[in-house]
């Protein structure tokens, strides 16, 4: 077989990765009881989805503020945001926005986030606390290759959607066509005060 | 559509007179032969490859959309049905969703029918359904969980059916089974119409944390096989207006003096795992399943490509064999063809391999790669 | 860099050959003059454009039956069209249509038949002699790219395209997305008896 | 497209207040910042990069289609055109040929004028020009070869010139110069209104067959330099009404005691070819000249990546250094960025590197794979 042979086939493979199944994996650092205690105020509404976080725009914006979370002001972190072993990215699967012109917390111009999203728990070595992250992805250009990072905990099949990095995150964007991924961090991952 | 059809058949009309020893300067377009029970689909990148594995030929190709999961062959039709999603500007601008029918003698589209929701984007057979020869059923998630059916007969979308905690179509009958989150497989039964006469379920017989069942389903004749993430084996089924579970089974039993089919005692095999696009497959006519294996890892890794096949007699339950994988080239779909003597189709890091099923034996490499294998008959 | 990583990248340089550059290249085994001479019969109608074998279907239905050429009555051939060694495809690059479900002669179905090629010569040495080959992509359906291959001689920059390999040879199709290319024997490559 | 910018800026001002601390849980839209000459485009796959070099960050992206080229600022309007073919259904079906225009601050879609002409679809720099900051040229085979002239000031497509035999559109004043197959560049002057003035070709200076210059040129501020395949470098000119190529010299010079500008015997390079998709880039500000360089080959591997790259001084016109890829690492396209104290960008095999142009030590690797670089400025 060439070398063009090679490329070619691989480029298929990769096509179809990267096309068919956005790949998402959940951060496996919480079990399902405490996983659901903290998920409870984010599901109102949700009826007979099972374990869907949907964080509609709506809701969220009936949060009480963040940073008044279990008191905590700021967040120490340490790392490289670009690099897959980063400590918000344990449940990431797809490619990084901070690759892509974006932040964790911003998608890249242009892009739409998605208003509904995967969230996972994380631990931040920094101080030794684990947090709740949100893994928006931002959606509506071509793919933004440059940083892939698949972290593979707790993947499950497609009917627990909460849990499957099958699915295609672009819901509520205009367009399905999927970008990159956030990493947003929303709340202690050991307290029970979101409300 | 109709146009260009008529024009491709135009050319292969006007060229058939080509003289065999010099070719005509502009050439002329092929059709695509007679499809044999040992013909499958390969879907690769934006392609859908259709390969007599027999021949080890690639006989023709369907363009697919960059969100089309899959193809869904209806033989008797002489079509592939396949959904795309199409953005004005690829990935941007306004949205069409549409079923898509290709004839397959042209490996041309020849129609097109709009879809009122938006189809899952996942590359999965178990998107896209033909349901007793008349319907095709496409699951969706927006992200509440429906299947939209399509009557193919009279060409239109007839309704969308809510179904909430369960994904993927497979059918069965006047009707269809899809696994849920809560540890049961739903059956949805359609009337004349394409509209849901009733729903049964099974009971629960896994935990969705503990131990799920793959989403991926294949086919037993009487029902659907579903397998579980640490490897057991069961088959659901219809009686009355109910859904029937069989007992599971164990891939990977605990050494206790069982001879396999060689005489050979069984070793403890707990560090190995089913996993892969399409991690198994199973013949009733041949007895005969598949499954894709890897060593090691969490439940999580059930997406993980395989270094080895393990081959399993349906009679006895018993593995048969394990077919290792070269260097270091992994397995990530296993397929077997229709009929007594199936052909075991391997999709490979390095391209699809043909192996005989009951022997292991590679019979050939063909030169195509993709993911989803899955068969014209 | 991950090997997911490596593998995007890979597919972005993939997409890019493939899908912005067909490549194509000449058989070189004809001086500029020989090549005119040969191709003249072809050219008639093309006013400025110089050198462009341009086979119109019209033209292509003037030329006398192709097996009186020199009294050839068939070609002794050995070797697999499957492979980019066989000895027709010594101009060729793409991907071979003989891979596609194609023949050297006919597009894979569903495909159509760009109406403007390139010409090359090709040695047979099967039977010792050189023949001119037309190379026609196959166009319209997304690209096959089961066996890719590229046998670079005379390849020229894009004004002079008869002898370009980043021109995407698909006119004369209803669209441009190229598929496979074919590899036509339409003559002796060292006669002068086409007309 | 207006409707969606609104809908991006309109996400981006509703988050100007989020925490710093907590995020906000739908999170939000950034804008691009404001590019510098340190600012280039990298087209990789589908999508135009827009990178910092200095900074080594990708600032944003383009949705591209298949069949576009390049892209072509317009900074003074804070935009970036391109040109898209789309097909109704990706690869067949009814065809769409536009120039769209991207708002640079929201990297978002933001205009399209449709082009009477199906554009050439070529990976290439050449193929789409600003002419006068007035209007976008862009080169067409049909197979005939013509120009069409876009007004990006009153948006309309204003016409096509046949241009037979000369190819891509590199700009200059109110007009463009054209390398053509008959040895000359041809030079057409355009009118207010995009029409055409004249056309003035050059006294013809290299054979086809011979020795042809790459399609690819880059500018020189008076002009365009261009470079033949056996490593001949000529810069052309405009003189009254007439086009003015300049006497040619050699990358490869016979060993003839030159001494380098490090006092270094000249070695015999003959072996040695110029290559690559961007084979060789100058900046006049800097008085340096950059080729990528491989080893053995006919003229046709004008296109093969390099193993080197090679640093002329464009006063002496003598090689001042040559710089090594590592390893199996090829690079296939240089670029200069603007000013005096320049940058050296390689595209690599493994992604894009950032050189100190003078020396020629490497600064850093970005992560961003493509073929085409392309400075906003």
């Amino acid at each position: 077989m060439s070398d063009r042979e090679q490329l070619i086939q691989q480029l298929l493979k990769d096509l179809d990765a990267r096309t068919t199944g956005a790949i998402r994996f959940l951060a496996g650092h919480t079990s399902r009881r405490s996983f659901l205690g903290k998920l409870g105020v984010f599901m109102a509404g949700m009826g007979a989805f099972p374990v869907l976080p949907v964080l509609r725009e709506a809701n969220a914006q009936n949060v009480t503020p963040r940073q008044q979370v279990n008191g905590v002001a700021d967040i120490v972190e340490m790392g490289d945001p670009q690099q897959c072993e980063y400590w918000r990215y344990c449940g990431m699967s797809g490619t990084l926005c901070t690759c892509c012109g974006g932040s964790n917390t911003q998608c890249p111009a242009g892009s739409q986030t998605a208003t509904v999203a995967w969230v996972g728990t994380c631990h931040n070595p920094a101080d030794g606390r684990d947090y709740l992250i949100s893994y928006n992805d931002c959606c509506g250009k071509s793919s933004c290759g440059s940083c892939g990072c698949s972290r593979s905990e707790g993947d499950k099949p497609v009917y627990f959607p909460s849990k499957s990095n099958s699915i295609l995150w672009c819901f509520g964007s205009t367009s399905h066509a999927y970008h990159c991924t956030l990493a947003l961090v929303i709340g202690h991952g050991d307290s029970n005060s979101m409300r | 559509m109709l146009q260009r059809k008529l024009l491709v058949l135009g050319l292969m009309l006007s060229c058939g007179a080509a003289n065999a020893q010099w070719d005509r300067i502009v050439g002329s377009v092929t059709s695509i032969g007679e499809p044999t029970e040992r013909w499958v689909s390969i879907r690769g990148g934006n392609t859908a490859y259709l390969v007599d594995v027999e021949e080890g030929e690639v006989k023709g190709t369907l363009p697919l959309s960059r969100f089309s999961p899959a193809v869904r062959p209806h033989m008797t039709q002489g079509k592939i049905y396949t959904y795309g999603s199409y953005y004005k500007r690829d990935v941007y601008g306004d949205l069409e969703n549409v079923l898509i029918s290709f004839d397959i003698e042209t490996a041309s589209p020849v129609g097109e029918i709009p879809l009122p929701v938006l189809p899952a984007g996942i590359g999965h057979s178990g998107m896209i359904a033909l349901i007793d020869e008349r319907f095709v059923g496409i699951w969706n998630i927006t992200p509440a969980m429906s299947v939209t059916i399509v009557d193919v007969i009279n060409n239109v979308a007839v309704g969308e059916i809510a179904t909430p905690g369960c994904a993927a179509v497979y059918p069965l009958g006047r009707g269809f089974m899809m696994p849920c989150g809560d540890g049961t497989i739903q059956y949805i039964t359609l009337s004349d119409t394409g509209t849901e006469v009733s729903r049964a379920r099974s009971p629960a017989f896994f935990d969705v944390m503990a131990d799920p069942v793959f989403d991926y389903a294949v086919p037993t004749g009487a029902g659907w096989m579903f397998v579980s993430l640490e490897g057991l084996v069961y088959e659901a089924t219809l009686n009355g207006g109910g859904v029937e579970i069989s007992e599971g089974w164990t891939l990977n039993p605990e050494t206790n003096g069982t001879k396999d089919v060689n005489g050979v005692e069984f070793a403890r095999d707990d560090s190995w795992r089913i996993g892969g696009r399409q991690a198994f497959t199973y013949s009733a006519e041949a007895g005969l399943m598949m499954t894709v294996m890897h060593e090691g890892g969490g439940q999580e890794t059930f997406e993980k490509p395989g270094k080895e096949v393990w081959a399993f007699n349906m009679t006895t339950k018993n593995r048969g064999y394990r077919l290792k994988m070269e260097g270091d080239q992994t397995v990530s779909a296993v397929q077997l063809t229709p009929g007594n003597d199936p052909l075991l189709l391997l999709m490979t890091s390095t391209g699809l391999q043909v192996h005989d099923a009951s022997t292991g034996r590679k019979i050939r490499d063909i030169n195509v790669s993709g993911n989803l294998i899955q068969n014209l008959f």
